[in-house]
């Protein structure tokens, strides 16, 4: 028997990840195992690059802390999406417009009555409920038009659609608005300030919203960990991420193993059959759109209102796009591929740049020149500095760009993801045959 | 799917039987009653109306492009009729959305089989039956309510096995539906049809494209069926098929019906003869 | 405090420096994240006992990269930062990273009126005037200089825009002129034509234009081939810049603008300084850049501990009266002092830097310019003091 | 020397082989029929040596000449036809319009094959101007072998051409293909209505699992007790 | 029963009907209206001639580019995605030619090959206006349309060719990446930097020489496209490639030359677009045709995909709506209505306002 260290390690090379699947135990424990393995050696590597480097431990671990709040927020909304898509057949590319919905209810809800726009002021679980709740509703008024239309109209709908939630968000017309006598607003291009969802992590830590409290168990227990307060209060809200990832996780997986997931398979391959047998595919489609596109708005609310600036500009279809590329590179159809493509998408494509080029710049006196054409310049006299500082000055441009030849060699070479081609069988229960009892086989039951 | 329509004269519903409803209403379990449907400037369907028997294989045939497939897509609610009306079991179901349709028990298969390719067999199979628990959103994930989900599955399951026992494709129950051949996808789709427990079965030329002594079977099959209460429409081009094993038949011709009745009287009136068989059959 | 920091060893002061390297702001905010780490170089340079660590982050013109890179600054350990540069992301890294943590931010650039009334534990600073004092000046040249008696403001629709807009707005409107149209409109658009045909519907005698030059290239474009008219148009510091007729193809006469005017005591100095390191002019809020971080690493020497607090609470000695003057031409020295014990007043390049309690400067200077051959021109300078 | 002669042919899709060893042999104005069950290989037959499947190995000569490895646009100008089991139309296109792409390859239509197509199918000349999609079945099985008329093949491969049509057109088309054999053009034809297809034919290969299992005249199968139990449905 | 199934069938039925009656009486009503603000003097005349010349000219460039997107898409079967940024890839390579042709001697080559990413070269002195230079701007035009053709056939070779037969989700996909990695690359050249590229317009007897340029260039172009697939080969083979792969390719139809052809037609105009866009307006920045592609998706599928003359009425559709609408909305909700009306028409006529009007 190996230890789990050395499993998880062996889970990085190619390969082994059939392995894992192939072997006795039961699906959920590989996948947690592998899950596991991926993030722990993902740790690691970043861990060993940074003390090479002479990065203090403090920031060590405030990027792995930020690397694991983007891949819970990145999970989130993929396995959302991986309902809508994987399951349903839905290509809906406007999931940034169903997180606004939910975000900007959510600020709309609990925003100060005072504040510029004005707000609520309701309590924080009223706004989450909201939000959720508007996106749902959102996802029903889109359902109506959006599956009416062929299959790769409605990827352009949903595109669409979010566009123009986005430049509503945007427009001055509703900047403040009156309903029912309450003056309320999105702000414009301003955004509109709400309280943030991370104060959940003050009242785990401080046990109310506010840090000059005293801490509380919890709180007494990781502050002497030797971490900076920072770090710890980010940490523990992105252990409440974390919490909804496996929440998210549990709810889909039930979803996909039940009658009701295997209409969703049937609609996604052939909804003339579907309702043939008898299936009311419509109304299934659009009660899974609103599940959907409320899961989105509570990613949304959970990822965007942890800032205190709800704003129109973090909801541009690049952010779509971002969240497609976690669910291909984890493998559609799968739930479990779904939160691995989110973490290696924070870690590999979204952060990884970023850190590496702290280590550079922390290390390395590169100057950026203002052009190409100057660093090439420099090359030219031998000195090769110039272009590298170039390249560290251009890397938003060319972590876009590795994203881009990422998603191309995925589906070029494995169109089925990280995870390769997971076809899980949707039922509620074991569907082999029940031995006979002259057959003489183990009763599974 | 759904293309532009004009609303269907809904009063032609209340219009009573004409003339050319041929037998007594009581064992019928499926009537039309003028039937019309028209795409763009075609009348694919005009006026036919016939009625089916209870416990029957009743045959539909006609020339290409006389209507038939349109007719099933009018009866299972693909297409909506643009007049007429469509009565199952007695009770209407002009306009009714398919699932509502298949949901009374009138199921129907496909010209050319539409199996689930990515979901097993007996996912396929899984599919059928009417009344699933579990195909409610809520008790498939509360948890309480969930082990009568799983008992249902469970009952399900058993029933899944013994149809494809009974259709001898019990083998590939495991197997994803679209590696199966032709034929194997055409007794899926028969018997995932059957699993749904209907009352009648609307079968668009099952046998098109299968290998002889596979038909041979399935024909077999169909019989057994009848026997245990079926009723079946089919729609066939092969008369040895027609001939031999339907109890009563109806000859549709440019959208309405040329002529009905038992199969040797078909196969000697002239008006079938000139319109459909040819001169040598 | 704990011994952690982005390039290991202890530091005598620590300064984050957390600027728009990249994105909208990135031509404006390169050369003002350069100024901002300047100190930290100059005293390199000039072989002082005190470690200075000085890192940057780049906020890439979001408020999401900027509350990232705030994180990482303060996860890191560092007390204090220069930054940020638009008033949004000054906002949001203030109230999401900076004054829950406790962290001193003294931001060059954000000039939206709010920043002076946040509740921010006397946290946040700035080394910029409040814009609510350039819409005054704006409103009082136009109106009783120039005579102009109507006015619509084409502004970009952000924290900064919106804010300095309203700013005129009421001041216009107090002077007893008459705001005809206000339209916000989103930067970086392939075309105004639209929006300024709104704007200039009723045909108001002057127009104000806030934004910044990646817009207002094209908004000038715009104007001069479908709107000129000859009437006076009015643009703020965003567009401050010598390059826009040029660039514009036009000699843009009829434009006027209003900025704060970097005119410190030793704004000379630290012209020769950043030239001397950069080898070119510096641009807009550069001199405040400098600035910030000068004080930040006074006061961290002040204080005698790298924490947010202790810093806070020594600004003011550093940078208000009562002390000898120092400033950017012996910033050495003033360090020594500071160590020392000795009272000193910091004399800026921007201005004379005197916190008040809001943490915003006590007295600033306008300049009014205008666009010519070669570039800009300061045609007035007007002191205000808040 | 036969005119089609594929030996040894292995061919299937992607990784998946269908075709083990297939030999077979058209001989100029032979009437060939290949019948057997569903999934056998048969339309792969066809496809392959269209050269629209994954080549394995083995070879197809056509007249003298190689043609396994060349591209569909040669293998048309070498003189086969080809009209395949479905979608065998193009739909938006009008009947005019279909036949014309037949002679694709050519820099002009050649006014005379038309003329003999239309007078062949005379319904064509009607319908000229009627998009394809919106003709009965028949019409578009009519249709579609006149398209592959267009070039005058010496080999014109029908695959099912009788699936779905009514009796009456069942009959008249076999008597259609008998009249283009006539004409001299050799046919290998795929059917499902098996029996009529060899009474019809010269010769007749049964296929099973993507192998040759019988070959003989079209008669002598038919009179083969063990192939009519097992493919013809006794 | 029955009144439920009649209830049925209405909601059935009615909801396009219903969404294309309310179409309809929001237009009357519009028209109406439109009436009475000129009427009463609300609306100059001469506003709305300007509003509806805009739309127009916004229109040409939107059809120019929509009809390289309507081909690619009904006959390579898959929404491309990396279509704006071809159009970006043509305004990039135009526009540094014309920099280094026509400022040759006046401007350094740094900025001129880089297209001012560094600041210098400003349009005015590099004589960046048809009058100016005619000879540069033409070369200009005629490189983009090269280059971006080239580029659009190397990816096509590289990338698309082979996921072929995957369909169009995964081609959809892959043309997401192409898409951001084009136009990063385009970035990391030029900068992100939006900047002003092309001196002030001159004017001739008070018309805009550069929109005059894009006008008769656009309408040029569509002519020239339409001649060619009317009395070519091509057109008909395009159409029997879109009807049907795998038959064209039986009856002889050499499909990846049709491709070929597609891609060079498509990619040619799709440049030439990106170039005389940037020429009219002045601006160029690596955002321009992604910024775009919605507003050319929308007019495509307003016409009905595969449609030439489909794209070209989506497009006059979708370019007069968003200047009209100013009339009635504020200028940052403009594209709103655009994409309100694209899922309106979607609804009551869901292939399209002009599916089944086949032409090439
Ligand atoms: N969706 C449609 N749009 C336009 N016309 C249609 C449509 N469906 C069927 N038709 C036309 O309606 C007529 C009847 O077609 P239908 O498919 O019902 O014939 P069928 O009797 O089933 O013939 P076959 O035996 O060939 O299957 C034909 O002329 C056909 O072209
Ligand atoms: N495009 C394809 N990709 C993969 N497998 C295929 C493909 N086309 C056919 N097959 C498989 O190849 C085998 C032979 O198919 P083929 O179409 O040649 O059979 P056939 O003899 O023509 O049968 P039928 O009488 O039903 O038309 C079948 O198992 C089929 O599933
Ligand atoms: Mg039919
Ligand atoms: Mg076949």
């Amino acid at each position: 028997m190996t230890s789990l260290t050395d499993r998880a390690l062996e889970t990085l090379p190619d390969g082994v990840v059939d392995w894992i699947t192939e072997s006795g135990r039961p699906q959920w424990q590989d996948d947690l195992l592998l899950i596991g393995g991926i993030v722990l050696a993902t740790y690691v590597l970043f861990a060993a690059i940074g003390l090479l480097f002479g990065v203090g431990a403090n920031s060590i671990v405030g990027t792995l802390q930020q690397i694991t709040f983007f891949a819970a927020v990145y999970a989130l909304t993929a396995l959302a999406l991986n309902l809508h898509w994987g399951y349903t057949g839905l290509f809906n590319i406007g999931v940034a417009g169903f997180m606004a919905v939910g975000a900007y209810t959510m600020a709309i809800l609990t925003a100060a009555p005072d504040g510029s726009p004005p707000g609520l002021g309701l309590p924080m679980i009223v706004g989450v409920v909201g939000g959720m709740i508007a996106a749902a509703l959102v996802g029903f008024v889109a359902a109506l038009p959006a599956l009416r239309v062929r299959a790769d109209y409605f990827a352009i709908v949903t595109l669409g659609l979010s566009e123009i939630i986005r430049r509503a968000l945007l427009s001055r017309s509703l900047q403040e608005f009156d309903v029912a006598g309450y003056t309320l607003g999105t702000g414009g291009g301003s955004g509109i300030r709400a309280p943030s969802t991370g104060v959940v992590a003050n009242y785990l830590l401080y046990g109310s919203a506010d840090r000059s409290s005293d801490s509380t168990v919890l709180g007494d227990l990781l502050f002497n960990l030797g971490i900076r307060e920072s770090i710890v209060v980010n940490g523990v809200y992105t252990l409440v991420l974390i919490a909804f990832v496996v929440a998210f996780y549990l709810l889909l997986t039930r979803i996909a193993y039940s009658p009701f997931g295997r209409v969703l398979k049937a609609i996604r391959e052939d909804e003339l059959a579907a309702r043939s047998l008898g299936k009311n595919t419509n109304r299934t489609k659009i009660k899974v759109f609103m599940l959907g596109c409320g899961l989105m708005g509570l990613a949304g609310i959970l990822w965007q209102g942890s800032r205190t600036l709800v704003s129109p500009n973090n909801f541009m279809p690049i952010v779509t796009f971002y969240i497609f590329v976690a669910l291909i590179v984890g493998g559609s159809g799968s739930n479990t591929g779904s939160v691995i493509g989110g973490f290696v998408f924070a870690a590999f494509l979204y952060e990884g740049p970023r850190f590496l080029r702290t280590i550079v710049r922390a290390n390395f006196d590169v100057r950026s020149p203002p052009t190409i054409y100057d660093a090439f310049v420099d090359l030219g006299s031998g000195d090769p500095t110039a272009l590298v500082g170039y390249a560290i000055g251009s890397l938003d441009e060319i972590r876009f760009i590795f994203i881009g030849v990422v998603l191309i060699l995925f589906m070029i070479w494995r169109p089925d993801g990280l995870l390769g081609h997971r076809k899980e069988i949707a039922a509620a229960t074991d569907l082999s045959r029940r031995p006979a009892a002259t057959d003489g086989g183990e009763a599974d039951e | 799917m759904s293309d532009v329509e004009t609303e269907p004269q809904s009063a032609d519903s209340a219009r009573p039987t004409d003339e050319s409803t041929p037998r007594s209403t009581g064992a019928s379990i499926l009537e039309l009653r003028n039937l019309e449907k028209r795409f763009g400037g075609i009348t694919a369907v005009d006026g036919a109306s016939f009625e089916v028997e209870r416990g029957t294989i009743t045959g539909l045939i006609g020339p290409n492009g006389a209507g038939k497939s349109t007719t099933f897509n009018c009866i299972t609610g693909v297409h909506e009729p643009n007049a007429g009306s469509v009565v199952f079991d007695g009770e209407e179901i002009t306009g009714l959305e398919p699932h509502q349709i298949a949901t009374r028990g009138l199921v129907r298969t496909f010209q050319i089989a539409r199996e689930f390719p990515e979901m097993t067999v007996l996912e396929n199979m899984m599919l059928a039956p009417k009344a699933q628990l579990g195909e409610s959103l809520w008790r498939s994930v509360t948890p309480i309510v969930r082990s009568d989900v799983v008992e249902q599955e469970g009952e399900m399951r058993e029933r899944a096995w013994e149809m494809l026992d009974f259709f001898e494709i019990d083998h590939l129950a495991h197997e994803y539906a679209g590696n199966l051949s032709g034929g194997q996808r055409k007794l899926l789709e028969l018997a995932r049809a059957l699993l749904t427990e209907p009352e009648m079965l609307l079968l668009d030329e099952p046998m098109a494209g299968v290998n002889p002594s596979l038909e041979k079977k399935l024909l077999e099959h169909i019989h057994e069926l009848q026997e245990q209460g079926y009723t079946f429409l089919l729609v066939e081009h092969d008369m040895d098929v027609i001939m031999n094993h339907c109890e009563h038949v109806i000859v549709m011709h440019q959208g309405s019906v040329l002529a009905e009745g038992v199969a040797e009287e078909i196969q000697s009136n002239e008006a079938v003869i000139e319109a459909y068989l040819g001169g040598d059959v | 405090i704990g011994g952690d920091n982005g390039s290991g060893g202890d530091a005598d002061a620590m300064v984050g420096v957390l600027q728009p390297v990249t994105g909208d702001l990135g031509n404006l905010g390169g050369p003002i994240r350069d100024a901002a780490i300047l100190p930290g170089t100059q005293l390199e340079n000039e072989g002082v006992d005190f470690e200075i660590d000085i890192r940057e982050e780049d906020t890439e013109s979001t408020a999401d990269a900027g509350v990232s890179g705030a994180q990482s600054l303060v996860d890191a350990g560092y007390p204090a930062i220069t930054g940020a540069a638009s008033s949004q992301v000054t906002i949001t890294v203030a109230e999401d990273i900076l004054i829950p943590n406790g962290v001193v931010g003294i931001s060059p650039a954000s000039t939206a009126p709010t920043i002076t009334d946040l509740e921010d534990d006397d946290y946040i600073f700035r080394t910029c005037p409040s814009d609510a004092l350039q819409g005054e000046v704006m409103a009082e040249v136009a109106y009783e200089e120039r005579g102009l008696e109507s006015a619509a403001s084409f502004y970009l629709n952000n924290d900064y825009g919106q804010q300095l807009s309203d700013s005129f707005v009421g001041a216009f409107e107090d002077l007893g002129g008459e705001v005809t149209e206000t339209v916000g409109f989103e930067a970086e658009q392939p075309s105004y034509t639209s929006a300024l045909e709104s704007a200039l519907a009723d045909d108001p005698d002057m127009m104000i234009v806030i934004g910044y030059p990646a817009s207002g290239e094209q908004i000038f474009r715009d104007y001069y081939s479908e709107f000129d008219t000859g009437q006076t148009i009015m643009v703020t510091d965003g567009l401050r810049d010598g390059d826009l007729p040029g660039n514009v193809d036009n000699a843009m006469e009829n434009v006027v603008g209003t900025a704060p005017l970097a005119a410190g005591p030793e704004e000379d100095a630290f012209n020769q300084l950043y030239q001397d390191e950069y080898g070119s002019e510096p641009g807009v809020f550069t001199a405040q850049a400098y600035d910030a971080t000068a004080v930040n690493i006074l006061a961290s020497i002040a204080a005698g501990e790298t924490t947010g607090s202790a810093i806070r609470d020594s600004l003011r000695d550093v940078a208000n009266p009562d002390g000898e003057d120092v400033g950017p031409s012996n910033l050495a020295d003033a360090i020594q002092m500071v160590d020392d014990g000795d009272a000193v007043n910091y004399q800026g390049a921007s201005s004379s830097v005197n916190f008040d309690d809001n943490g915003d400067m006590q007295a600033v200077t306008y300049e009014i310019f205008e666009f010519s051959e070669d570039g800009l021109e300061t045609v007035e300078e007007i002191d205000f003091e808040a | 020397m036969a005119l089609l002669d594929v030996s040894g042919l292995d061919a299937g899709y992607g990784d998946l082989q269908i075709l083990e060893g297939v030999d077979m042999t058209v001989d100029e104005g032979e009437y060939v029929t290949i019948v057997g069950p569903n999934g056998a290989g048969k339309s792969t037959v066809m496809k392959s040596i269209f050269g629209l499947t994954t080549y394995m190995g083995g070879s197809v000569d056509f007249d003298g000449e190689e043609i396994s490895a060349r591209r569909p646009e040669d293998i048309i100008s070498t003189g086969i036809g080809y009209v395949p089991q479905n979608d065998n139309v193009f739909p938006s296109l009008s009947v005019k319009e279909n036949l014309e792409m037949g002679a694709y390859i050519l820099d002009d239509v050649p006014e005379d094959r038309l003329r003999r197509i239309y007078d062949r199918f005379p319904i064509l000349e009607q319908r000229k101007t009627q998009k394809a999609g919106t003709m009965s079945g028949g019409q578009q099985q009519m249709l579609a072998m006149g398209r592959a008329l267009m070039l005058d093949p010496d080999l014109l491969m029908l695959d099912e051409p009788s699936a779905g049509l009514a009796p009456d057109l069942v009959d008249d088309m076999f008597d259609r293909i008998d009249e283009i054999n006539d004409d001299g053009t050799a046919i290998l034809l795929v059917e499902q209505n098996a029996k009529e297809a060899l009474r019809r034919c010269d010769r007749g290969y049964v296929l099973v699992q993507g192998q040759n299992r019988y070959e003989d005249s079209g008669d002598a199968l038919l009179a083969d007790e063990q192939v009519r139990q097992d493919f013809l449905g006794g | 029963m029955s009144t439920g199934n009649v209830r049925g069938k209405l909601s059935h039925l009615s909801t396009q009907e219903l969404v294309g009656g309310l179409l309809l009486l929001g237009i009357v009503i519009l028209g109406l209206d439109l009436v009475r603000l000129l009427v009463t003097g609300e609306l100059p005349l001469e506003r709305l001639l300007s509003y509806t010349w805009n739309g127009i000219v916004d229109s040409l460039y939107i059809g120019l580019a929509a009809i390289g997107l309507s081909m690619t898409y009904s006959i390579l079967r898959f929404a491309n995605f990396s279509h704006g940024d071809l159009i970006t890839t043509g305004a990039f390579s135009g526009w540094t030619v014309a920099y280094l042709v026509g400022g040759l001697g006046v401007a350094d080559l740094s900025s001129r090959l880089l297209l001012r990413a560094n600041g210098g070269a400003q349009p005015g002195s590099v004589g960046m206006d048809v009058l100016a230079s005619p000879i540069a701007i033409v070369l200009g035009l005629l490189v983009a349309v090269a280059v971006t053709i080239l580029v659009a056939l190397a990816i096509d070779r590289f990338i698309y060719r082979r996921l072929r037969d995957e369909g169009g989700i995964p081609l959809l996909i892959a043309s997401v990446g192409v898409a951001l990695a084009l136009r990063y690359l385009i970035a990391v050249f030029y900068t992100t930097e939006t900047r002003i590229v092309v001196a002030s317009p001159p004017e001739i007897a008070g018309i805009d020489v550069h929109q005059a340029t894009l006008v008769v260039s656009a309408v040029a172009l569509i002519l020239g496209i339409h001649l060619l697939l009317q009395y070519t080969k091509l057109g008909k083979s395009m159409r029997a490639m879109s009807d049907n792969k795998d038959l064209a390719l039986i009856t002889g139809i050499p499909t990846e030359r049709v491709i070929f052809a597609t891609w060079v037609i498509g990619a040619g105009l799709a440049g030439a677009a990106g170039y005389l866009i940037v020429l009219n307006r002045g601006q160029i920045t690596i955002n321009l045709g992604w910024f775009l592609l919605l507003l050319i998706f929308a007019a495509v599928i307003l016409g009905g995909i595969g449609s030439i003359y489909g794209a070209i009425a989506g497009s006059l559709v979708i370019g007069v709506t968003i200047n009209l609408s100013l009339i009635w909305i504020p200028s940052d909700m403009n594209e709103i209505a655009a994409f309100v009306l694209m899922i309106l028409v979607l609804i009551f006529r869901p292939d399209g306002l002009f599916s089944g009007v086949e032409t090439a």
